[in-house]
């Protein structure tokens, strides 16, 4: 604000005189530490932090980066008065200015707040809330520990959502202080004690809401330690959900309300017997299923055993089939040589001498025929030779002349026919042949000329 | 008779008629020859009948058998062992 | 009989006719091949009748014993041992 | 018979059927193959007869013991041992 | 009977009914492998028959058990200690 | 019993039965085969039906304690010391 | 009751389960889980029917001892919880 910005031409544009603002702004409040109250505190999922500062007459808008936010110790709360350091600076968009946080510290809660973060820090380092120590509660406990005061809503929530989830649960409750002097100790001394009895399997700790001072036993460091060195799981259930203490970062299982807590700790009965008559069921039906599928295998391997009987009977319809051939075979053979013998036989019987023999005794016949007309037909020939000459002869015969007169004298002794007289001798009887007959003479007179 | 063969009396009995027939032969001579062609044709006519008859007798004693055969078979083969 | 072939005495039958239907025999030759004509007529025509009483018998015997067999086939056997 | 095959004896039948077919045999020859063959024939029938007897006997056997098994098969296989 | 085997005597058997099909066996070959067949029909249907014997009894003898174990399961097993 | 694995007789019982079902072992194997799986069956059969009896009482046993469980707890507990 | 752990029990019952419900175990082997099942579902019944269902409260003595004793914070008040 120095006279020479006098110096500036008259019109300026937004930006420009807002530019001049921030730069002016920056060299002058570089490094300033304001103490005032969170208000309306954002954080959106960029991971910057946006919050007003105010104080009982002013607001200061102020953002913490995501880088500064993730370095916080605390988290950052609505009322929180807290000391920042940082720079202001012009958001030019909107022209607002606004405080750029480079680092915040709690301031008011005082004393606590440190101890409370000096503890923390503390016990992390020994590693008493390192995820690796949690331990599993267990799913189905037969008796529950309780620390929590006996007056309060806690313990009427806890042990109605016990008995209403599971009716046989043993519930056994340490009670104590749940603030004011002394109530760490007792809570300690009772996490102890109940964690050393055999029969407890898992112990709540806790109380209902109130005020963060009301909370504060619960961040007591022998509080912190009891529930870290506890025999059995530990589920803390410490006043509302937005409230957090150290015993919440030492138990196994944080419960944001005694309720919760409760739940955690114990199944529903019913869901677990359940459970039991459907593995039971289960067991069964897998028994039943198994026996059967082998009753059903053993039964399929049966009936093809049961089957053996077909094959030798599918054997003997063969071996019928073969003794029916082996028969039919032969009785085939059979016939075709007894068609062939009989044919054969045909043959005989037709090529046989019979007709040989019946045409022999046609032919012999005549034969005999032709040799009786021959012998017949030789001797008639021959007689009729026999009559021609014999009737040349008898057409020659010198006899015929005796017919016309003439007859033959010849000597009776000599037979010599006479032609001279004087052949013969007087008394010499003579034969003369006539035509007819035969004379003997004698001669009585011998004439020895001739007739002339 | 066996001695004369029939062929040889016809033969005679032709030269025997040729000679008649010449004519030149004395009666005596022709009577002689006429006689004994007489003869010869009577021998073989004779002989030529026994011909005949033994041809008959044997042509009967065939067909005889024969019809008798058909009868009697078996005391044919035995009165003819051949 | 077994001695003459039939087919010989047949040969010298036809011979025989055919010398008799030549004619030039003499009388007591032609009768003498005409009488052994005849024989051997005779003598074939027996062999034929008996190769015809064989042919026959042969025949009927085969017929016979076919139908004796279908009705006693043991006897058979024991019958006719081969 | 186990002597004569009867495949022979029916060549041989065939043979003398061609012989007699062919009709130059001699009657005396022709008539004694015929006798062989119409022998043959015999022997052969005889032959069929007896595997028609034999085939007949071994099947009624065979059935004859299927039906007696069925009723008692225990002494089935004592008669039986095979 | 423990010595010929089922399939052997039915390939056999197999065998001679193809061979006597054919049909051209001299006719006393095929008497002989008819007897053989028939012999070996007989052996083998007793083979057959036995197995069926014996497949009989022993389902009858499961069936049997299957309805006593039914009602003694105890003594069942008393009996067949396998 | 105990000797016997279920498994290895219904395993084997299976083989034996894919055998028989392949069909082309003699009959006397398939035979042999066909008894062992007859005595298979019969094992298999009994140890099915123990089991089946054996789970059939365990069954029981519980639905029966159960019921008797709800009218005497103290008793029940005696009696079956886990 | 405390020596057997139920949610053991109840794992083991699961596995057992899980284990037949695979279906590759041995008959006898299933028998056997499957018994010690039924076994175990038994007596996880028995643990919820043994339970006592108390709720008790640990008070300091005067003497600085503890003791527990039954609560029965008004009945009404853990009866109705709002």
């Amino acid at each position: 604000m120095t006279g020479h910005n006098l110096a500036l031409p008259l019109l300026l544009s937004v930006s420009d005189v807002t530019r001049l603002i921030r730069e002016s702004l920056e060299e002058q409040f570089q490094d300033v530490w304001i103490e005032g109250e969170i208000s309306n505190l954002r954080a959106p999922s960029s991971g910057h932090l946006y919050f007003t500062l105010k104080d009982s007459q002013s607001q200061l808008r102020g953002v913490l980066f995501r880088s500064g936010a993730l370095r916080l110790r605390f988290a950052l709360q609505e009322g929180l008065s807290v000391i920042a350091r940082g720079r202001i600076s012009v958001y030019e968009p909107r022209g607002e200015y606004q405080l750029i946080v480079d680092s915040l510290d709690p301031k008011g809660v005082g004393a606590f707040q440190l101890a409370f973060e000096q503890l923390k820090e503390r016990l992390s380092q020994e590693g008493l809330f390192d995820e690796a120590r949690k331990r599993r509660l267990p799913s189905f406990p037969s008796t529950v520990g309780v620390v929590t005061s006996l007056t309060g809503a806690a313990i009427r929530d806890i042990v109605a959502v016990l008995r209403r989830r599971c009716p046989t649960v043993n519930i056994l409750i340490a009670p104590v202080p749940v603030q004011g002097e002394g109530a760490g100790a007792s809570i300690a001394e009772a996490i102890d004690v109940l964690s050393e009895m055999p029969q407890v399997e898992v112990l709540i700790v806790g109380r209902g809401g109130g005020a963060s001072e009301d909370l504060w036993a619960f961040n007591e460091e022998a509080v912190v330690r009891a529930i870290a060195r506890s025999r059995v799981p530990v589920v803390s259930a410490v006043g509302h959900e937005i409230d957090v203490t150290l015993s919440d970062f030492a138990a196994d299982h944080r419960a944001p309300t005694p309720s919760a807590a409760a739940e955690a700790v114990v199944p529903v009965l019913a869901e677990i017997m359940e459970r039991l008559d459907e593995l039971a069921r289960r067991l069964r039906r897998l028994v039943d299923t198994m026996l059967q599928m082998q009753r059903h295998r053993f039964e399929r391997s049966l009936s093809v055993l049961g089957e053996t009987r077909f094959r030798i009977q599918a054997q003997a319809q063969r071996l019928d089939e073969l003794q029916d051939g082996l028969t039919r075979a032969l009785t085939a053979q059979l016939t075709v040589l007894q068609r062939e013998l009989v044919e054969r036989r045909h043959l005989l019987l037709a090529q046989g001498p019979r007709n040989r023999i019946e045409r022999f005794l046609v032919v012999i016949p005549q034969l005999c025929k032709r040799l009786e007309q021959e012998a017949r037909r030789g001797l008639m020939s021959r007689r009729q030779s026999v009559a021609m000459q014999m009737a040349a002869l008898d057409a020659l015969s010198p006899l015929a002349i005796l017919q016309r007169g003439f007859s033959i004298v010849h000597t009776i002794s000599n037979r010599k026919v006479l032609r001279r007289a004087s052949e013969v001798t007087v008394g010499e009887a003579v034969e003369v042949t006539l035509a007819e007959g035969q004379l003997v003479c004698q001669v009585e007179k011998v004439m020895p000329s001739s007739i002339s | 008779m066996a001695a004369v063969k029939f062929e040889y009396a016809m033969a005679r009995l032709e030269t025997i008629v040729a000679e008649l027939e010449k004519g030149d032969l004395p009666l005596d001579d022709s009577l002689k020859i006429f006689e004994e062609g007489i003869r010869l044709s009577k021998t073989c006519l004779k002989m030529l009948e026994d011909a005949e008859r033994k041809v008959e007798i044997l042509v009967q004693e065939k067909d005889g058998k024969k019809r008798i055969q058909a009868f009697s078979p078996g005391e044919d083969e035995l009165e003819n062992p051949q």
